[in-house]
């Protein structure tokens, strides 16, 4: 393990040396006893002598166990951050989006469109089933989280209506 | 072999699972609930998708979301593991119809086994012995007996419109079928409106001891021997052995050979148990899981088989690759499951697992879900770890269970682990002599 | 946690050298009581020994794990409560104590004795050798924590003088 | 058999020792420096003493204090785990002369095998295969070029005074002989005033293979095949497999029953190890330790055989009761040695081990005293846990390793788990084409 031994000395003008072999004196109890530090005083004098242990990471995660973090790949989980927003439409099943009906025409709806409460936003295809997605409330479309074709679980938020 | 497969389950046998994919160089697919998105078996996984809220018939009984999950995430098969959709037929043929293959026997032979009547007639027909008695009613006294006769005594009446133990009679000698006939005819007669009686041999103190078959697509099947899972409370198995302390190599022999016979007859594929009351060196055919079980485990001790990978390369259209005579049976196992429950209550006992540490060393092993920190949800099955040993004798079995148990903290939950350890320190039990009531005579003061 | 302990009172009047002894002493103190830091000051002389270890249990896993908590009978851990105490004279052996010199003879000590620097205490049997205890400095015998023929552990705390 | 044994070491192997026992109904004790007061193998035992601070010369290796605990306890045996004391004759015979049981050999066969020369000639004697040279000093080229001749080529020419590679050629073939002898010796006689030279074979890439023995005091002695051991860093080994991937059954079992009939001829009692260094063939006697290994675990995982459990009988004076023929070899097995260090630089990294979940599962064994929470001391070895898989064939093992080391979660310290993954990927570990060389070229970059 890595020692540093570090004397720091406060000299006076009374005193111009320090007392060399104190320190190793006190390096060689420190060695003996384990310690990691020693601190001597007396007037104005002070010799301190310190090792330094590579392996005091005391710096604990304030938190326990995160569980397994180390593992790989894990829930991309349902509720991502947008979840919390209250305008957020979150998707009712796992599936595939579909932005528009159809290859090649227009999305059913874009940023900054107004919906009414019961229009078609997306469709989310499971299990060979087409299932529109309606706007819970009327409102204005700001943001759209999901690209077409993209698989979706459920609890994911497609998109913001506020 | 598959690419990728999508899990279709949680908890201890989603994990079980997740590690033979893994090991068989297989990427998966974990499917959650919402309170699931930090369990284990959704951070072992390749891949995990969120089908659903909490309760499970939204989530983990949801058929279009599991589908949808295979969908996305392109597996190209589904392992149901045990519970939830695992012996539902619909789910096995959408599976199927899907494009999937399903990790399990064909939808048909779930439908049968599925039906208790139909399974019962099933088996019998291949040569499976079922509790044997009269083909419906016996019209007469002279009739019952010369069934009793048969059969052998102690046998049951039983009315046949009956129920709840009215016009039941147990008859243990022929002497006494006179009047038990009458008396059950009568009781009958005035609880239903109808005195038609049927005979039945009586089973006083079965043991349940189950045969762990195996078959590929192309004919191959084995059985793995026995375990006997005779410790049940309420129907529910609590710690479960192999081999079962009360057969000996001939019976074992016996009883295997002629389940491989039935099960090749009826072209079963994949991993299946069938259930069996034993009693005086004796089988009755229960029932049939056509699925892995919770227990199987300690079969996979005793014969080095891996069973879920033998599944899951079965499924595929592997061949098994062995006969019957490269089984071997070394030493004995013994599984407990261990239930977040008050081990004498049985009050279930969700929370968090606040510490966790398993035990180890040699003849160990344990499977679960669970980690320091994680919340056992009230929304699933209460069994949160299983701890397998093995050992070379079943005493040395009993020694190490013992030890290990005691090596096992998990605090923040009660847990059945003093419920096991009681069951260690009984003498009925280390002599091995129990019987399915033995554990509630226990439990209620009277072993 | 950094503990300051009131001074054990040597004199240092016309000594211009540090105690090195009582630095070694203070050390072991450190080593018997778990504690991390000794800081010991009078008039314009301070001391101050430190250890600095990672084991130091500084993280008091109030919240973690106890670790296996439930197992059966742990160590009787060898720093008892007393061992904090500064008049704690703690076994530097395993053995069996003997507190009189010889079966029906008089106990070498009691509750409420003045005893001088040196003077036996106990006697530690270990490996059929008999180690006198004896006092690490004067004072008077304030409690006894061992029973004649009683195993003790090293580091165990044997009695208190104060 | 015992009633009470007092284990004199820490650690995974003190927590080994500790289940062995309690398995066997004996009671234990612990010993423990103060720094360990909190360590697992204190926690688990029945009773603890602290020994003394924590340098372990002042605990582990205090004679003493060890002696002591045993007395007041009341202890009647001492098992001395491995390091430490364990191959410490003088701590051997005091044990005895105080009235414990060792568990382990004599105090005189541990004297034998801790002096390389006095082992080597010993296991010679007894017909176990030396590194073949000449007797002492060769006289001339003519006497080198006939034990050249008689041991194969290559072969090395060494300074009988020499040391450090000076006055020492490499021959590797006949006509190189000459000239290199009169080199050799010029250097010799210039560098130590001595040309005298001896001949030895040249072991160019040898494996490290040994072989497990077990003695009962009666004159039984089974071997439990060998253990590949090749894979070092620095002479530490750092992952061992059994069966050896460089073995068949027939060189096994002549090599294996060589060893048994010269420890039957020794008279030696209990386990131990026969280190051999293996090339093209040839068995070469390195060292034989008198006490169970670190790498026993694979050896019980191929064989059902508890070898700590069966030290502790012999040592008790029971008959092993079972002979060579008993002996089956099922499967592989495989042990990766997680030490607390960066698996890059391989520096020591103690402190607390802030997050730690053990993999679980079919074929995997985890021997450790590490719990989250503990802290690893700076004071004692690195090893905080070994990781062994078996599985019916040596890739079954590669991949449940793989899988098992992914699961494995330690945060807080860093371990060598990556360099394992790395071994477990490298196609020529894969193939088993490694050496007692091969890590420490793979390390530098050179494989």
């Amino acid at each position: 393990m890595p020692v540093t031994l570090s004397a720091d000395k406060r000299e006076t003008a009374e005193r111009p040396d320090p007392d060399l072999d104190l320190i190793r004196e006190l390096a060689r109890i420190l060695s003996e006893t384990g310690l990691s530090e020693i601190e001597i005083g007396e007037g104005d004098r002070r010799i301190r002598v310190a090792r330094q242990l590579a392996f005091a990471q005391i710096a604990a995660p304030g938190v326990a166990m995160p569980g397994p973090s180390s593992l790989p790949a894990a829930g991309q989980a349902a509720p991502s951050l947008d979840a919390s927003h209250p305008g957020a439409v979150a998707s009712p099943m796992v599936g595939a989006v579909y932005t528009a009906p159809e290859p090649g025409a227009p999305p059913f709806v874009k940023v900054g469109d107004q919906v009414s409460e019961g229009q078609t936003l997306l469709i989310i295809e499971a299990m060979k089933t087409m299932n529109p997605i309606r706007a819970p409330r009327a409102g204005r479309v700001t943001r759209i989280l999901v690209e077409n074709e993209a698989p979706v679980e459920y609890g994911e938020v497609l998109l913001i209506i506020e | 072999m598959f690419d990728k497969v999508l899990i279709a389950n949680r908890g201890e046998i989603a994990v079980r699972i997740n590690r033979a994919c893994h090991e068989l160089g297989i990427k998966t697919v974990a499917v959650h609930s919402t309170i699931d998105s930090e369990a284990m078996h959704a951070r072992l996984a390749d891949e995990s998708v969120c089908i659903g809220p909490a309760p499970a018939r939204d989530s983990y009984l949801n058929i279009p979301a599991i589908i949808a999950a295979a969908e996305i995430t392109n597996a190209d098969a589904i392992h149901p593991g045990y519970g939830f959709l695992s012996e539902n037929e619909r789910f096995a043929s959408i599976v199927e119809e899907h494009g999937f293959a399903f990790i399990g026997p064909t939808p048909e032979h779930i439908a049968i086994m599925g039906d208790k009547i139909r399974a019962k007639e099933t088996m019998r027909r291949v040569g499976i012995p079922v509790v044997p008695g009269s083909d419906g009613a016996v019209e007469s006294e002279t009739a019952a007996e010369a069934v009793a006769r048969e059969i052998g005594y102690p046998v049951l009446l039983k009315a046949v419109s009956g129920g709840g133990g009215r016009g039941m009679k147990i008859v243990r000698e022929k002497e006494q079928l006179a009047s038990a006939f009458s008396t059950a005819r009568a009781e009958a007669q005035a609880a239903f409106g109808d005195g038609s009686l049927y005979v039945e041999k009586l089973l006083e103190r079965p043991r349940h001891i189950e045969i762990q078959v195996l078959a590929d697509q192309h004919g191959a099947v084995v059985h793995l021997g026995e375990r006997d899972c005779s410790l049940q409370r309420r129907h529910q198995k609590v710690l479960e052995e192999a081999p079962s302390p009360a057969l000996n190599a001939m019976e074992r022999e016996a009883i295997g050979s002629r389940v491989v016979r039935a099960i090749r007859t009826l072209g079963y594929r994949g991993v299946g148990t069938v259930e069996f009351l034993y009693e005086h060196g004796a089988f009755f055919f229960i029932e049939m899981n056509t699925r892995i079980q919770v227990e199987h485990p300690v079969t996979e001790m005793i014969t080095g088989i891996d069973l879920v990978r033998e599944q899951i390369r079965v499924a595929a259209g592997a061949p098994l690759g062995y006969e019957q005579k490269d089984i071997r049976f070394s030493g004995h196992a013994i599984e407990c499951r261990v239930n977040a429950e008050n081990p004498e209550t049985f009050q279930p006992c969700p929370g968090q697992v606040t510490g966790y540490h398993t035990p180890g060393g040699l003849g160990v092993r344990v499977d679960s879900a669970v980690y320091q920190g994680y919340r056992v949800p009230p929304h699933y099955d209460s069994m949160i770890a299983k701890v397998i040993v093995h050992g070379q004798s079943r005493n040395e079995c009993l020694m190490r269970m013992r030890r290990s148990l005691n090596e096992f903290v998990i605090t923040g939950v009660e847990t059945t682990i003093p419920l096991h350890l009681r069951l260690l320190a009984n003498p009925d039990f280390a002599n091995g002599e129990y019987d399915v009531a033995w554990l509630e005579r226990l439990l209620s003061g009277g072993a």
